[in-house]
């Protein structure tokens, strides 16, 4: 274990600004990217949905 | 061997494709998720500090594998330009262009860890490091593809340009990349490079590589499901899709 | 063969006919690399150390400049699809349309650098290395920008979206090229440079064609 | 003999037309009409390999185009929609050009005479830029004049012509024809021309979803 304590973790001896910088922005932008992406999925299939309910209507 | 190949082109087409890839994602984002969790644990608690950098090489642990992954993510877009090309199969264009956020997005995490990296190891936020510099030069190759494909209306068409340029983009960068280390070597004489570290201990070497393979997981994941996207707004005429039975509700 | 002639001669004869194209890209490169003593100081130990960077970045950008109009003129009168109905193949004259456009662009440049090259007191000797440099360079920018240019035509912002596309496809022969003229400077000799550059050069010959030609055919659909 | 199978073309994602069949013989013609968007051009442009058919195929003397393509654009002469001239050269040039890139230099006598016979005597060495719209289409239809092709495809040769130049290119057409040459075109105005014609309708048919073309054959 490296570590003693928590605050030692986050201090990562010194460079805790860097480190949590390029783990924290890596996280959040895959996060982001989640996001967005199931953003894009979910607006296409609400609107397909919409379309095909549409359709069916004036069928009926 | 016939049999073989037909079955290959089955799913070449995006109604087969699409609920081989709804199947597909969710185990490739579970074992992203362990291998992710097991690279965090290395990369903080297994792997010593290192007797030189301190703590701070620890960014090593997601730097080199996400410029490994923008480079091998460009390879599979001119791969799939490539099969597109020669067979026509519209599925290619469509993996393609959902290949190209994600690797733009690790190019960019690339660049942005290595100037993190940069800033307290060599006191710059940038260094015209050959590596560096190449990486900064493969996200433009992404903007570029990203750019192209999205100034393009129709799909096919967009699909056509963007396999020329990722094709002409995977001839020049071994090129961009030997001219840019010969440039930085006259110019500066390797000073400064990021893989110099000290005889790389073994541990290191397992958290990237795992590391590595989370990220890969998770770009199978996020491209089977950008595809996924990309393939209902493609189709969303056919009558495959009205049939799906997420449409019924 | 006749036909590649042809379009050669053809796209000459344009050229002479709207010279006002060929001298703005000149002025362009002229007026672009006088900018940067003006910005950076007359001192000339630095001049000559800048010159080469700057001759080249100017000279690509000028080679930029008037690439958009290599295809978009044939594409719009509809000459682009009397040439892909040709029975000689379009690769064929989609080089010839490259030749045409470097010795309308590219040459000049090559012709001029050496005058705007003595502002930055280079050595007669790194002059003609620049002269050559450029020579086998500006060929590579043609062929290499005929890509972009086909894979442009007729999209939204094409202009933007072509320096997007080409530039950073041109830091090869950038590199090359200005570090023959800086190797030569710095007494190392700019043979590997040069052969470099003519290894760039001949892999655009045949390979740039070919990805335009693809490129065009799209466009045409 | 030029002969289409069950072609089709799609516009984004509406199919403009489907099952287009014809076979033309030396000496016919074929007429295509439609209302605007139907397709026309597209018909041509696929006829003449410009653009790819989404269904079906094409044959030239009994054998798919795409395997004899080279021989096929040597018999063809294609006149779009764009009449491919450069504003900045003459008549003059603009045909010698023209016939150079497409592999078939052209003296300059003949390309005289050929811009006399189609009226533009006295403007052969004028830049097209000072030609009227009616003028360069005539620049365009020169190269009729000089062509060996056998099968012709024009995309509205009529537009912007006045009456003496049309009943000139009829004449021209005509005697094309009578060659045992074969002719397919594109105009919105009734045509009347020699040998064994044929029209094409590409509309909306009462399933308008998917439009089906009706041939109908008319006696000339």
């Amino acid at each position: 274990m490296n570590w003693g304590s928590a605050g030692e973790f986050f201090a990562m001896g010194g460079y805790g600004l860097y480190v949590w910088g390029s783990f924290g922005v890596t996280a959040a932008a895959l996060l982001i990217e989640v996001v967005l992406v199931r953003q894009r999925f979910s607006a296409v299939r609400r609107s397909l949905r919409r379309e095909l309910a549409a359709d069916r209507d004036t069928q009926d | 061997m016939s049999q073989r190949l037909v079955n290959w082109f089955k799913f070449a087409s995006p109604a087969s494709f699409y609920p081989l890839a709804g199947k597909m994602w969710p185990w490739f984002a579970a074992i992203g998720t362990v291998l992710a969790a097991a690279g965090l644990w290395i990369s903080f608690f297994v792997a010593p500090t290192d007797f030189q950098q301190g703590e701070g090489y620890r960014i090593i642990f997601i730097h080199v594998p996400a410029s490994w992954m923008s480079m091998f993510i460009y390879c599979v877009m001119a791969f799939w330009a490539a099969i597109g090309i020669t067979f026509n199969t519209r599925l290619s264009g469509m993996m393609s262009s959902a290949l190209a956020p994600t690797g733009a997005l690790f190019a960019f995490l690339s660049l942005w860890t290595g100037a993190l990296w940069g800033k307290p190891m060599w006191g710059a936020w940038w260094v015209w490091d050959a590596r560096l510099t190449s990486e900064l030069i493969l996200f433009f190759l992404y903007i570029g593809y990203i750019a192209l494909t999205a100034a393009i209306d129709d799909p096919r068409r967009a699909d056509k340009a963007g396999a020329i340029i990722s094709l002409v983009g995977v001839v020049n960068v071994p090129i961009i990349y030997f001219s840019v280390k010969w440039w930085n070597t006259l110019h500066q004489g390797a000073s400064v490079s990021l893989t110099k570290a000290p005889s790389m201990a073994a541990t290191m070497l397992w958290g990237m590589l795992i590391m590595a393979l989370a990220f890969w997981m998770y770009s199978i994941a996020i491209a089977l499901y950008r595809v996924r996207a990309i393939i209902l707004e493609r189709e969303r005429h056919t009558t495959w899709v009205a049939e799906l039975p997420e449409m019924q509700r | 063969m006749n036909a590649f002639i042809a379009i050669v001669r053809r796209d000459l004869l344009l050229a002479a006919r709207r010279k006002s194209e060929v001298f703005t890209a000149l002025f362009f490169f002229m007026i672009v690399v006088s900018l940067f003593p003006l910005g950076i100081g007359p001192e000339t130990a630095m001049l000559r150390r800048i010159a080469p960077g700057v001759l080249w970045v100017a000279a690509l950008l000028a080679a930029m400049l008037s690439l958009n109009r290599l295809f978009a003129a044939d594409h719009q009168d509809g000459t682009l699809e009397q040439m892909s109905l040709s029975p000689t193949p379009l690769a064929l004259l989609v080089s010839g349309k490259v030749l045409a456009h470097w010795l309308t662009s590219g040459l000049p440049l090559v012709l001029l650098a050496p005058v705007l090259g003595l502002q930055f007191d280079l050595s007669p000797r790194a002059l003609g290395v620049l002269m050559v440099s450029l020579l086998l360079g500006t060929p590579v920018l043609s062929l290499v920008g005929a890509i972009g240019a086909a894979l442009t035509l007729g999209v939204r912002g094409g202009g933007v979206l072509l320096s997007l596309l080409v530039l950073p496809l041109y830091i090869p022969a950038l590199i090359f090229g200005a570090g023959a003229v800086e190797a030569d400077v710095a007494g190392l000799g700019a043979g590997g440079h040069l052969s470099l550059l003519g290894a760039l050069l001949a892999l655009g010959v045949f390979f740039a064609p070919w990805a335009a030609t693809a490129a065009l055919r799209i466009a045409l659909e | 003999m030029l002969r289409a199978h069950g072609l089709a073309c799609d516009r984004g994602d509406r199919r403009l037309f489907s099952a287009v069949d014809f076979s033309l013989a030396p000496g016919e013609w074929l007429q295509v009409e439609g209302a605007n968007g139907a397709g026309k051009t597209s018909l041509l442009r696929m006829l003449a390999g410009l653009a790819p058919s989404a269904d079906g195929h094409i044959e030239w003397d009994g054998q798919p185009v795409s395997n004899v393509r080279d021989e096929f654009h040597a018999r063809l002469l294609y006149l779009g929609h764009a009449p491919a001239i450069k504003e900045d050269l003459s008549a003059l040039e603009n045909l010698q050009t023209a016939a150079a890139v497409a592999g078939r230099p052209l003296d300059e006598a003949t390309a005289l005479a050929a811009l006399r016979r189609i009226g533009l005597k006295g403007r052969e060495d004028l830049p097209a830029r000072v030609l009227s719209q009616g003028q360069k289409r005539r620049v365009a239809l020169a190269r009729l004049l000089c062509s060996q092709a056998r099968l012709w495809i024009l995309d509205e040769p009529f537009v912007a012509l006045d009456v003496a130049a049309v009943s000139q290119l009829c004449s021209i057409l005509d005697e094309h024809l009578s060659r045992g040459g074969l002719l397919v075109f594109t105009s919105h105005q009734a045509v009347q021309l020699g040998g064994i014609g044929n029209t094409l309708r590409l509309g909306p048919d009462p399933d308008a979803s998917r439009p089906r073309p009706t041939i109908a054959e008319v006696q000339a």
